[in-house]
């Protein structure tokens, strides 16, 4: 008996529907999240089901929604915000970095601010300037943010029913290249808890870390792999802040061999902090150095060149071959 | 802060009305002059035509049109002096090639070629600017930097009535005000940011009503009226020229296609809205004005058209051109 | 859930077997370099340095024991 | 906008002059409630001295003080009900006082022993906001909250006339005008941001004139007049709690102090500057006020005296006393 | 015979003073820049030197002052602002993300933007929240930043003048802590390139990085290990972006043992980069993982706390110490 398939937008879509439902302190606003449904169409139905009270347009101003959500949850709600593309929440950042990540530590837990901080992110579709980036580091970096990044469909109903139920804010990663890619989303299993990763394909000679819009993409380079006759595995983060040592560290400690894949630009990324985790956990492990694929340290090209700056499949293999292999079994 | 200042910054200054009339006490340029108004209406008019079916073609990834809003997009550009900036958005292509600049070069970033496609020192003309009201702070910058080197330049910043709810909208007109730069804020009000109606953006009188809490003149205009939109304009170009500051300028007009090929705009507003705001069509008053005043024949017009066509043409050989892109462009020009 | 592979890996193991993918020979970069510049093969080695790291000390006389190569 | 709501904005009201006259046309609450409002002046003004001392004995790493702006301090808090909110800034000491929290929890913060000291939940009062106007719009959210829970409280805002630059000061005005939300927006106007005075932070005719701009009444009124203060902000919690929405209130005030004592004033303002400002104390003209309608004798003053000496000495005490920080709080409640 | 003396806020400020006056396009502004002198002094004199037409004083807005910078670097001048604080530039942020930083491969080097943001950053001055604030990994991980920390007076000029020289914007951070130490700079000494760390102490045992406030730690770390017996190296990377692989691995791959100090939060941070690559391009000569001694993934804590948060000698030391020296040589 298989679950009904639906797309990404769609398992968020019943996600935020079902919290909405059952329970009364959440609201979701932003722009063009309400009559719209959202220029991805993420909230599609929202507004007309659950009412202007819950579901909400605001004026243009993403510092104004992430503020207004701080009070918001300050008063009893639990705000779940959209801003519409990645590089768009940039005129949020003060108010995330300096109240949302911090506001519970600020007050000794007097005030906690459950909110959700959802930003459609990364790129692959083709989309102009400042609507494809990777921005998960500024906010992994940022102390108090959970920071959440859904590879799958059914990850990413659950994750966020996670996220809304947290206490604590969370930062809501949506490959937005995946919004309408559908698969099987079974909403009745249990939601995963926050925080841990999962192997998404058991390998023996090879690891490969990845999250959000980089698993399938890893996948697909594991698949290729096996046809070449070196059998990697996947390990899928599922959230980066808390970031899952233990499950990581295992599958390298088996494999002796890592590469890491994301497509923020690389310099003091995600991608950064996972090879110097796993380099110094996992160090006497390591047949070679831990490489990383991630987006070039450039700016995020023009539709026309941006699977040149894309960690694909070919950048993925060719890390993999530098695995010093020489002296592998 | 007079009574007189309040009215004009919420009441729409017309010269000619929906049917083609002189608004009483209104003055309109002489025919000639307002001719040329009315070819640069046909060319901004075609400009998004060709862009539309450019999109529908694949040509194009993604169009904004300023159907409806072409005497804002005509008027901006043509107010302006040579060593005049202008700090464009997305949806202003029309006006970035009525001030001079090769629509293909426009359109570069809309084919995904890359991101900035003209040379704006050259023009004069800042990259059409994607997040909201961020651009009108460089146009501040520009301006402010004149003023220190002793240059005249006037700076003409464009946004939206969605990007006035923005920080640095305000932020903008804030310095500008209390710097006394030469930047004319020009604020196209259609309506709507994406599917937000105006309602949900502001409840003030009108959004010109903000230079009052700058402490800058502020005016509105309607915008579908390009001899009342240059009066305007003018005027406001003159007086940041003339050392006296920047103005802010609402125009009142109507987007009236979708936010972009992407969007579906029945699904928050109605044809009926759309259906009320076609007669007041910026092109069609203009050209009945003219025709009336007997400077506008079959012949002109068919001129106009095919000099509009031939534009079109060039727009749809250089955007159908296969121009290589260089994956080297990725690294150049980071550091 | 997933199923979890050993969180670290087998201490010392008794008999050690080229077993890739279950098991690597713990061993610091400059010695795996030892090792591999010398023909060594850390699978055959036990390490007598702590947690059964494979120590310098292990290659070499792995080397002037030649009974231990494959 | 009427003219005379323009007036409003600009104008300042006033109902008690420099010399303690009631101004023609006002009125002040009965002597029984000024002296109340007196006792709190009185108050404010001995917490601003007190800190200044601990700052001087190196018990208190930094204070903003508030000296000059004590009506404004008390007024804010006397005009809200229990349920009500009070987003303050670090200046605002004086007024969380005035609200009720015990001013040696609200020193943690400058003591250095922790960020926020006391319980805003328990108290209705937001933790000090330091990165400027941001906290405007966490009481724009927590009003909407309690709008769409259709509780009756009011959320008044405060800042300074630096802040009002900020675009976040933009956005929570605007966000609380579209959403009508019980907010009421209080701007000391203090003259100076740090060493910036108020001419390079605004040239427009007030900053009450910039609720124009949102759709909200806007009004000026004297800072130093504890009764006009009072009078302005409780009408503006009135409309808020009527559902009639948010208001901007400015006061005219001054800064007796430098910003804090780390800094030093008379690098950029005169010492005449700070004298023509004495007269205009706003404990001063109440002091004469109810003395001359004979409503403050020898005895009741030397009460009120008394009872915030016991303050300033519980503040010594608290503040002196040896508490110990726990670096395990370093990581609690982080996620 | 000896330069004279001079603090960081003066070694600055003299580096301002003299670009000022060589090259007529350099402006200077910010909050509280021109009468104040600064909150720190470090524009003192300038607005009384060189007038309001060079020195001045904005509204309070810090996105409006960088957006600002931008257009006027698009005019001809280079700007070289003051965001008053670490926490206080955030407002900026957007401007600093998707303008400076991208507007030179924007436009394919049509448009350059020779502007410096000079931010006094990082802990050590007991300042309440919000003042200290160790930001560079949000601008380190940005292409397009070239992002600076000097850690000695001398560095501070000199970086400075070549920042404000520099056609491509670069975002300059100065260790607050440092600004009234005093120290002999030379002003006539040429100016360093940016790009080129320095070994700040030759050692043979262990290499310890850093950058900004955390050299002087570092150093004194190693003056307390040499008393111990271990002789400790410190390499100052002076920038951070571009970052000296040459100078850094040469150093490691000699002392076969790197320690990585800085104060920001360690997570997705700088010294996550550092960790990483030393670990990729060092691999084979490392006899130990490389340790990162850094702040705490926790907001900066108040005064009375950040002693315990900052990455002091004791923590450098311990993290020597498990370096794995029982095999050592
Ligand atoms: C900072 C920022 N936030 C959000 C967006 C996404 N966005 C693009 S256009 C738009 C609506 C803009 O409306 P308006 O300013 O009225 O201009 P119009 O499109 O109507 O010309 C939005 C929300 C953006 N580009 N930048
Ligand atoms: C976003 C931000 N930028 C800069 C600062 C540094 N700063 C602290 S107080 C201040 C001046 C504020 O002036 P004003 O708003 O008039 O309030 P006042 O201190 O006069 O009460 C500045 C610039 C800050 N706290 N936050
Ligand atoms: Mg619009
Ligand atoms: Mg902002
Ligand atoms: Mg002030």
């Amino acid at each position: 008996m298989s679950a009904p398939k639906m797309t990404m937008a769609q398992a968020i879509n019943a996600a935020l529907r079902d919290a909405i439902a059952e329970d009364d302190s959440v609201v979701v606003f932003g722009e063009d999240v309400a009559q719209l449904g959202g220029v991805f169409r993420v909230t599609d139905g929202l507004h007309a089901e659950f009412g202007e009270n819950r579901v909400f347009d605001t004026p243009l101003a993403e510092s104004g929604i992430v503020g207004m959500a701080v009070g918001m949850a300050m008063n009893g709600m639990r705000p779940v915000v959209e801003m519409q593309f990645d590089a768009f929440a940039y005129p949020a950042f003060e108010q995330i970095v300096s109240h949302v990540a911090k506001l519970g530590n600020r007050t000794r837990g007097k005030v906690r601010l459950p909110i959700v901080i959802r930003i459609p992110y990364a790129g692959g579709i083709g989309g102009v300037e400042h609507h494809c980036d990777s921005s998960e580091a500024y906010y992994a970096h940022t102390p108090g943010l959970t920071v959440v990044a859904p590879a799958t469909n059914a990850d990413a109903y659950g994750l966020l029913r996670a996220a809304i139920a947290s206490p604590d804010p969370v930062v809501f990663l949506e490959p937005k290249k995946h919004y309408f890619s559908k698969e099987e989303v079974d909403v009745s299993v249990p939601v995963p808890p926050i925080g841990r990763a999962v192997v998404r394909r058991q390998g023996r000679d090879a690891t490969l870390i990845a999250y959000g819009p980089s698993v399938p993409v890893a996948l697909a380079a594991a698949e290729q792999a096996a046809t070449e006759g070196r059998d990697l595995g996947v390990v899928d983060l599922r959230s980066i802040v808390p970031f899952d040592d233990e499950t990581v560290c295992a599958e390298v400690r088996r494999t002796g061999r890592a590469v890491v894949v994301a497509e923020a630009p690389g310099f003091a990324s995600v991608a950064s902090e996972i090879a110097a985790r796993v380099g110094e956990r996992c160090f006497h492990h390591l047949e070679a150095p831990v490489r990383r694929v991630t987006g070039f340290d450039v700016p995020y090209p023009p539709p026309k060149l941006e699977h040149h700056f894309l960690p694909g499949v070919d950048r993925i293999l060719d890390a993999v071959d530098t695995l010093q292999w020489e002296d592998a079994a | 802060m007079s009574a007189g200042q309040l009215k004009a910054a919420i009441t729409p200054a017309r010269s000619l009305d929906e049917t083609g009339r002189l608004v009483r006490g209104a003055s309109v340029p002489d025919p000639e002059a307002l001719v040329e108004g009315y070819r640069k209406l046909v060319f901004a008019r075609r400009l998004n035509e060709q862009c539309g079916a450019l999109v529908r073609q694949g040509r194009l990834a993604v169009y904004p049109s300023s159907r409806g809003q072409e005497a804002c997009q005509v008027a901006c550009a043509s107010v302006l002096a040579d060593g005049d900036w202008l700090f464009p958005t997305y949806r202003d292509t029309a006006a970035i090639a009525a001030r001079g600049v090769d629509p293909v070069e426009v359109l570069t970033l809309l084919r995904g070629d890359w991101h900035c496609g003209y040379d704006p020192d050259e023009h004069k003309v800042a990259p059409q600017a994607t997040p909201l009201a961020t651009q009108l702070l460089h146009a501040v910058g520009v301006a402010h930097a004149a003023r220190l080197k002793g240059e005249d330049t006037v700076v003409m910043a464009l946004c939206g009535d969605g990007a006035t709810s923005e920080g640095d909208f305000h932020e903008a007109c804030n310095f500008a005000a209390v710097f006394r730069a030469p930047v004319v804020f020009f604020v196209q009000n259609n309506k709507y940011a994406i599917s937000v109606p105006l309602a949900r953006q502001s409840v003030a009188p009108s959004l010109a009503a903000k230079a009052i809490g700058y402490g800058m003149p502020g005016f509105r205009v309607d915008g579908n009226d390009l001899p009342a939109l240059e009066q305007v304009l003018g005027e406001a170009v003159a007086r940041a020229r003339g050392g006296e500051g920047p103005t802010l300028v609402e125009a009142d007009t109507y987007r009236i296609e979708s936010h972009t090929n992407a969007d579906d705009a029945s699904r928050y507003r109605t044809d009926d809205e759309v259906t009320e705001w076609l007669p007041r069509d910026p092109l069609l008053r203009v050209r009945t004005y003219l025709r009336k005043a007997g400077a506008l024949d079959d012949d002109l017009e068919q001129k106009i058209t095919a000099a509009a066509e031939e534009m079109a043409a060039a727009v749809r050989a250089g955007v159908g051109a296969d121009t290589p892109v260089d994956p080297g462009d990725l690294f150049a020009h980071v550091y | 859930a997933p199923a979890l592979a050993p969180v670290a890996a087998p201490v010392a193991a008794p008999a050690p077997v080229r077993a890739p993918g279950g098991y690597v020979p713990l061993a610091k970069p400059p010695v795996r370099k030892l090792a591999k510049d010398l023909g060594v093969d850390l699978y055959a080695l036990t390490g007598s340095g702590p947690d059964g790291v494979i120590t310098r000390e292990d290659v070499e006389s792995a080397v002037s024991a030649p009974a231990a190569a494959p």
